[in-house]
């Protein structure tokens, strides 16, 4: 185990090591030769696997679909794979590892905000780039990382707003069901203040939490029944994450509970998760994306056969995700090919303004608050595991990385 | 023909003025417009009870109506209202939302309260339940004046109580109150409760309901609760029942345990994938118990032959290997199926609720598992108790030297008890497959659970196995609504502990001589 | 040293409805060599169990000296002065005979002292000197795990000697044994007698007789009758039940 | 009973030499790493920085895998929860780094960690008092696992919870934290953890020259626990272990009160695994529930099979090889890796009941 390759300018810029250092004189992109690497550190074992395998698969379908068309700047992509295995240390010392051994240029990968969390310091030391796809508390802004996954004003908000609505039921009593984690509670406490500035009282509002992997759902759905039986329409807003979702959808369809009477809107269940159920007894419950498998587009219509030829098997399905994957990685490619090179920071400068016609049928745009302006989907869930898209936002919206909800947020220049 | 006699009433009742034809052909062209159209026309077509409006209502409901860019209705390629042929290019299927679902329950409960399925007729009354309006009242009257059956007689008392509670004279609204508050269903209590707002002149004859519900709704909800401990009990025995075979009685530490569960799991989703349209597909579950026993007690058979026999009399040793065994396993599994969960359908008498008596609703697949769970205890002990195996099996544990002068293979004995270990965890994966997700991760979830059961029971004992797990069932749901579900983990964690220090043996100890050694 | 007489009355054990000692009563006076003998049941090694903490009476006085046996843990037996021999031979497999002693020579033994422990040259001493009389003195360096049956026997009494114990109870010493290590161990543990109590447990009559001393036979739990072998060999009650049949 | 493994005696004399010769070149080249990552990058002796990161966090499990082997390979305690003693030792350090950030979290507020501000957390928790200071928190690094230890191992070794039971026992322990830990109401971070630490004692912790500081305050801690478990292990207790490990019943009627013995080992095994822990988190930058899993323990466990336990040499080059296989693998077989892995538990176990040491000196014995 010693590789001894050749330092990178750019990491030893960053290390103190660089008080020894020769003087960097070499021109940022002097690496311009040979395959751009792309780095993929998505979990291929352990609990996530279940998840980020999927967009693992999507970045080499990527790589493989852009040195179709001849690379980039004249050179092919190379991905580097490598297995975090869902174990958060793990995630910082395979980040080293990619900057600093295998010289990636960009990366992506993270599921879980603490994993992100784990490689921000090491992304942020070495400068290196970032992608990271999934919808996420917000409250974060990296000039190493892009965030293409909604930030809460684009997934929860509006769901909420839409159970409120007519159309979603009307709903005057809220149960916040999530994992205990720091998406889930973030969320909730965006969205406590909206429903309280929406009139709703806290006595009108049931919040729980429970562990990952929580597989014993009797007594949570039976509550939430307890608590629906008070006279109020009631919904149930899931911040339920990975595993968890299939026993609850379980219990939630065996004890009856029927989307007309008590909507449950999820947003961490997309077409991945329910290819695990029967989802005959969940039809008419919801979830908030910013992509549904069902939206017709080109583009989408495109992303999915690319999709099934790459994977060759049916019955995989695409999700947000992974179409958060997809536009993030046609953007990278165009603010390359832009840049003309790349070296990170000029990549950075040129993604912003960087605009891309994503699957979802919308043209998204990376600001430079480094997140993607992105349309809200409300979808029913379907007898067949797919999504029925009920409600859309007119256009793609802004993202507010930092919600104005969180009262600490108050003092903060409104960044742009 | 007898149908349209029996609609016949219905009919004359509903009959509106001669305008009916037209007003149901306007009426189901709103079905193609938007969510609040769609309402509105479901709506109508429930009220003027045209029985022409049912198979329409009913695809639409399960996604099958379809629509012409012009908004003309079709079905099957036929035109929805008039049965012609009708064009198949840019068809487009008509979209519901909740609203709409919601509405629709309404209007098949007029269409359908004269159905001939009782089935039909109870969920007739359902929807009129949930749809409570006064306009109902005459025909819940009606219908309830021919119903036979005591369940759709029930059903449409409280959709009728429902409907007056809606009706605007106070007096109509006292007998409903009465009605529900007699029902003791918690339905019932969040009508009356919603009534309580708008009708400050009843609050006294609705609290006085309320509380009379609240008083029959306690005992469910304990008797709901002891279920649920049940429910978690018999996971927990199906997940331990086999490692109190291959660790209560060999002494073998299988950390591959949970992977033998698993590979039950993902042997449900093949033989559930290989019946798939023939006409055993609804046997596929089960079928499956006893494909997942033998593919587990396979790979428990190889396991042992080639790995843990030479580790006997080495339980930590065991320990550390069958981790490794459970990481290949893993890993194999994810590599040949794929990472990502696969679907387990359960079947239909699987689904939903059943209602004991007194009201008490339990969730079918839950009851289902518990009584698998006792079957399972129940061969196990079977085997082990009046079997030549058992025997077999009880002689090696007792005195390898001397089961083996007696001319016992004492090697085939280990290997087939451990294969019968292994063979129940397969068959517990196949219970768990219909409450959890099927994927590499399955059995990590339960192992420590399951290791906790065991060393509380007693090691050695299965009656202990059994009451250990469904105490620690119930003590855990007991716990749950005031400490939540975490708490209630732990506490059941630290006070096993506990309990182990006081009792290192468990609860059912082997005493004497032979649990010293 | 004076010495603590053992003193056992009225003590019954009860497993599980099975009553392994049934008001037994027993004297041991310091410097006393007993051999008790019984069938197999009858409870010899329970009262062993009893004697050294292993096990606590259902009912009865146990004392050593001045000292409530039954309110100790096995340690604290031990380091009021009370050795035992198990029948099957246990001694530290991985440790030498020299370490094997060393651990039992009589010293503090909390955690503590034992890390800040220094053989001192006097010590080094008594381990040769008990090494010399059981017969190991060349093999000081060995581990006990490649010593024979016999050998490990006597370096487990080295062990209680290295104890200097006020009573020592020994559980089938000869089981196993050929005739000359037979032999040898008898004249061991009737050197060892008259320092301190010596109880022996044995099934070998001929290895009793060979001590000379008084003897207790024990059946079902009780004293069934005590004396010189002879004595007890020509007690009816005990030719019915042990000798005869 | 189960502890009385066939263990064959620890290679002795000619073999020992080898491998503390192993033993010493091996830590000279650790100390020179960090010296070789400032050679220029064109020298072919340089060391990349991510060697010396990965190399300072092996050094870390290095810590912890002496601590296990103390505990396990000599005093037969077979503990599944080392890893909740390391946590808790990480956890500890990890206040302390959080109370440094200061106003410079995101939410700039001098006193809470961020995750307490978006939680709503009024004022810092009593948990947390104390540990703004350096050596309050490395003192709770080593008090609190003890403490643990204590309670837990005075409860089993009481009532004379041995072997198998024993390890799943501490199992339930450290499954059990790692449920309260997760829990984001306990005040810990939840599921987050801590991440995001600026500095150590006034130095930077991106910088590469506090690494090496801390790559080398590991190195010193892992020679001094070297120096410590060599000094126990050779002393009469060392020997008092190996009893209590073989024949725990006949040190007993010795009048050895095994249960003290046991208690002490195990507190100090937990003592010094809690150390590895605070050393583990300035150097890798996060801690998590995720470091209380059961398989963590576990794992932990096998680097010393693997290495040879009952040989401190073992424990460590156990834990090296193994995680240098790990992190090799990951890159280079993501796919794959855990079958080797896995194989590779099964093989030691199988084949080499005493580990790669028992290879490397197959003296007599079995």
């Amino acid at each position: 185990m010693t590789v001894r390759t050749p330092f990178s300018r750019r990491a030893l810029l960053a290390g103190a090591a660089g008080a020894l250092a020769v003087p960097a004189i070499r021109p940022a992109f002097a690496q311009g030769s040979g395959p751009i690497k792309v780095g993929v550190l998505h979990s291929l074992s352990g609990t996530m696997a279940i998840s980020e395998t999927a967009l693992r698969d999507t970045v080499l379908m990527m790589v493989e679909d852009q040195n179709r068309k001849g690379g980039i700047l004249g050179r092919k992509l190379e991905a580097v794979v490598v297995d975090p295995a869902s174990n958060w240390p793990l995630f910082a010392e395979k980040a080293r590892e990619l900057l600093q051994v295998h010289k990636v240029d960009v990366t992506f990968g993270c599921w879980t905000s603490v994993s992100r969390k784990s490689v921000l310091p090491v992304f942020e030391e070495l400068n290196g780039l970032l992608f990271y796809p999934v919808q996420y508390e917000g409250e974060e802004q990296s000039k190493n990382v892009f965030y293409t996954g909604a930030a809460p004003n684009q997934q929860a908000i509006p769901a909420v707003e839409y159970l409120m609505s007519e159309d979603g039921g009307g709903a005057k009593r809220i149960v916040l069901l999530g994992t205990d984690y720091v998406y889930p509670r973030t969320t909730n406490r965006i969205l406590r203040a909206f429903l309280n500035k929406k009139g709703i009282a806290d006595a009108d509002i049931m919040e729980e939490y429970t562990p990952f992997g929580h597989s014993d759902w009797q007594g949570i759905v039976s509550r939430v029944k307890q608590f629906a039986d008070q006279g109020k329409k009631t919904a149930i807003v899931s911040t339920i994450n990975g595993d968890a979702n299939v026993p609850f959808y379980r219990e939630l369809g065996n004890q009856g509970i029927k989307a007309e009477d008590i909507p449950c809107v999820a947003f961490s269940v997309g077409e991945e998760e329910l290819a695990g159920i029967d989802t005959k007894p969940l039809v008419g419950h919801l979830a908030a994306w910013n992509y549904f498998m069902s939206v017709e587009s080109p583009v989408n219509t495109e992303f999915k056969k690319m999709w099934g030829s790459y994977i060759k098997n049916d019955k995989r399905v695409t999700n947000d995700p992974m179409e958060a994957t997809y536009t993030g990685f046609k953007m990278w490619a165009q603010a390359v090919a832009q840049a003309k090179t790349t070296a990170v920071d000029a990549v950075r400068t040129a993604m912003y303004g960087q605009k891309v016609d994503a699957p979802s049928g919308y043209t998204e745009q990376m600001w430079e608050n480094h997140h993607l302006s992105k349309p809200v989907m409300i979808g029913e869930i379907q007898a067949d595991g797919q999504f029925s898209i009920v409600y859309k936002t007119p256009q793609a919206i802004k993202a507010e990385n930092w919600s104005p909800y969180i009262p600490e947020n108050a003092s903060r220049a409104k960044a742009g | 023909m007898s149908r349209l006699l029996r609609l016949l009433p219905l009919l004359l009742l509903l009959a509106g003025p001669l305008r009916a034809q037209e007003g149901f052909e306007t009426a189901a062209a709103g079905l193609s417009g938007g969510f609040a159209a769609q309402v509105e026309a479901v709506d109508r077509l429930g009220a003027l009870g045209d029985p022409r409006a049912l198979p329409i209502l009913r695809a639409l409901s399960e996604g099958r109506l379809q629509k012409t860019p012009e908004g003309v209705l079709v079905i099957g390629g036929q035109d929805a209202l008039t049965g012609a042929p009708a064009a198949t290019a840019s068809l487009e299927t008509v979209r519901i939302n909740n609203r709409v679902r919601g509405a629709l329950r309404g209007a098949f409960g007029r269409l359908e309260l004269a159905s001939f399925s009782v089935a039909e007729r109870i969920s007739a009354a359902g929807g009129l339940f949930r749809a409570r309006s006064p306009d109902n009242i005459a025909m819940l009257e009606d219908a309830l004046g021919r119903e036979s059956d005591a369940a759709a007689r029930t059903a449409m008392e409280q959709a009728l109580a429902a409907s007056r509670l809606a009706a605007p004279e106070a007096a109509v609204k006292r007998q409903g109150i009465l009605l529900l508050g007699g029902t003791g269903s918690p339905e019932a209590r969040s009508l009356l409760l919603e009534a309580r707002a708008a009708n400050p002149d009843l609050a006294a004859e609705i609290d006085a309901a309320v509380s009379a519900i609240d008083g029959r709704l306690q005992l469910r909800r304990a008797a709901e609760t002891a279920f649920q401990g049940l429910s978690l009990g018999s996971v927990l025995l199906l997940a331990a029942l086999g490692l109190a075979v291959t660790f209560g009685v060999m002494g073998i530490i299988n950390m591959a345990h949970g992977e033998m569960v698993m590979l039950g799991a993902y042997t449900t989703v093949v033989v559930q994938g290989l019946l798939r349209g023939t006409p055993l597909a609804p046997w596929a579950l089960p079928l499956s118990v006893p494909a997942a026993f033998l593919v587990a007690a396979a790979v428990g058979v190889a396991l042992e032959r080639t790995l843990i026999r030479h580790l006997y009399g080495r339980p930590l040793e065991t320990l550390l290997m069958t981790f490794g065994v459970g990481m290949i396993l893993q890993q194999a599994v994810r590599l040949i199926f794929g990472a990502q969960n696969q679907e387990v359908t359960s079947p239909a008498w699987m689904q939903g609720i059943v209602t004991l008596p007194g009201g008490v609703e339990v969730t079918q697949n839950r009851l289902w598992i518990i009584l698998f769970a006792l079957l399972v205890l129940a061969v196990t002990v079977a085997a082990i108790r009046f079997t030549r195996f058992g025997l077999e099996m009880r002689a090696v544990v007792q005195n390898r030297r001397i089961a083996s002068t007696m001319g016992i293979r004492t090697g085939r004995v280990d290997a087939m008890t451990f294969a019968f270990g292994s063979g129940i965890a397969g068959m517990a994966g196949v219970a768990l497959s219909q409450i959890d997700n099927v994927s590499p991760n399955l059995g990590t979830g339960y192992i420590i659970d399951s290791f906790m059961v065991v060393v509380f029971g007693g090691v050695g004992s299965l009656a202990g196995t059994m009451i250990g797990a469904f105490t620690l069932g119930l003590v855990n749901k007991m716990l749950e609504p005031w400490a939540g579900a975490v708490l209630a983990k732990i506490a059941v964690l630290v006070g096993i502990m506990l309990f182990i220090q006081r009792r290192p043996k468990g609860l059912f100890a082997l005493k004497g001589r032979a649990a010293e050694q | 040293m004076s010495g603590s007489s053992l003193y056992l009355d009225g003590v019954s054990v009860v497993f599980d409805g099975f009553r392994a000692l049934n008001n037994l009563s027993l004297i041991i006076e310091p410097g006393e060599l007993r051999a008790i003998i019984g069938p197999n049941g009858a409870g010899k090694t329970t009262m062993m169990d009893i004697v050294t903490g292993k096990t606590r009476p259902t009912t009865g006085v146990v004392r050593f000296g001045e000292h409530d046996l039954t309110r100790m843990d096995e340690a604290a037996i031990a380091n009021l002065g009370i050795g035992r021999k198990f029948q099957k031979p246990t001694v530290f497999d991985a440790l030498t005979v020299f370490e094997n002693l060393e651990l039992a020579l009589k010293a503090p033994r909390d955690p503590w002292s034992c890390l800040r422990w220094v053989l001192g040259a006097q010590s080094r001493r008594r381990i040769e000197g008990v090494m010399e009389e059981i017969g190991l003195a060349e093999r000081a360096r060995d581990r006990a795990a490649i010593l024979s049956h016999g050998q490990r026997q006597w370096l487990e009494i080295g062990m209680l000697l290295m104890q200097e114990p006020q009573l020592l109870l020994v559980d089938e010493p000869v089981a196993g044994m050929t005739d000359q290590e037979t032999e040898h161990t008898a004249a061991l543990l009737r050197r060892i007698a008259g320092q301190r109590s010596v109880v022996v447990v044995e099934h070998d009559l001929e290895f009793v007789r060979a001590l000379g001393e008084k003897v207790t036979v024990l059946c079902e739990g009780t004293v069934l009758s005590e004396g010189s072998i002879d004595h007890v060999q020509n007690d009816p009650r005990v030719i019915e039940v042990y000798l005869g049949r | 009973m189960s502890a009385t493994t066939t263990l064959a005696p620890p290679p002795r004399l000619q073999s020992a030499l080898v491998l503390r010769g192993l033993l010493l070149a091996g830590l000279a080249i650790l100390a020179l790493l960090p010296l070789l990552n400032r050679l220029p990058v064109d020298s072919v002796l340089h060391v990349s920085d991510f060697i010396v990161a990965v190399t300072g966090k092996w050094i870390c499990y290095g810590v912890l895998a002496l601590a296990i082997d103390l505990a396990w390979g000599y005093a037969g305690i077979l503990s599944l929860g080392h890893g909740a003693f390391f946590a808790l030792g990480g956890y500890a350090m990890g206040m302390h780094l959080m109370r440094l950030i200061g106003p410079r979290g995101v939410y700039g507020n001098p006193v809470l960690p961020d995750f307490m501000v978006f939680l709503g957390y009024a004022e810092l928790p009593w948990t947390w008092w104390g540990f703004s200071s350096f050596p309050f928190a490395l003192l709770m690094a080593l008090l609190v696992p003890g403490l643990l230890a204590g309670v837990v191992g005075y409860l089993a070794f009481r009532s004379r919870i041995t072997g198998v039971y024993l390890s799943i026992i501490t199992q339930a322990m450290t499954y059990a934290l790692m449920l309260a830990f997760f829990r984001n109401d306990m005040g810990f971070g939840g599921n987050n953890g801590f991440t995001d630490f600026k500095e150590l004692l006034g130095m930077p912790l991106n910088s590469g020259g506090t690494r090496a500081m801390l790559f080398y305050a590991a190195l010193a801690v892992l020679g001094l626990s070297l120096l410590l478990c060599r000094h126990i292990t050779q002393s009469k207790l060392g020997r008092v272990l190996v009893a209590v490990r073989d024949a725990e019943s006949r040190l007993r009627f010795l009048g050895y009160n095994t249960t003290h013995v046991k208690l002490s080992v195990f507190v100090l095994s937990a003592m010094l695994a809690g150390l590895a822990g605070a050393l583990y988190v300035p150097l890798v930058g996060i801690i998590n529930p995720g470091e209380f899993s059961p398989g963590n323990s576990i794992e932990a466990v096998i680097w010393v099979a693997v290495g040879g336990r009952g040989t401190l040499v073992g424990a460590l080059l156990g834990a090296f090889s193994v995680n240098a296989l790990k992190t090799w693998l990951t890159s280079f077989a993501p796919d794959l890796w855990l079958f080797v892995l896995g194989g590779l538990f099964v093989a030691v176990t199988l084949f080499l009941p005493r580990g790669l040491v028992g290879l490397m000196s197959r003296g007599p014995g079995r």
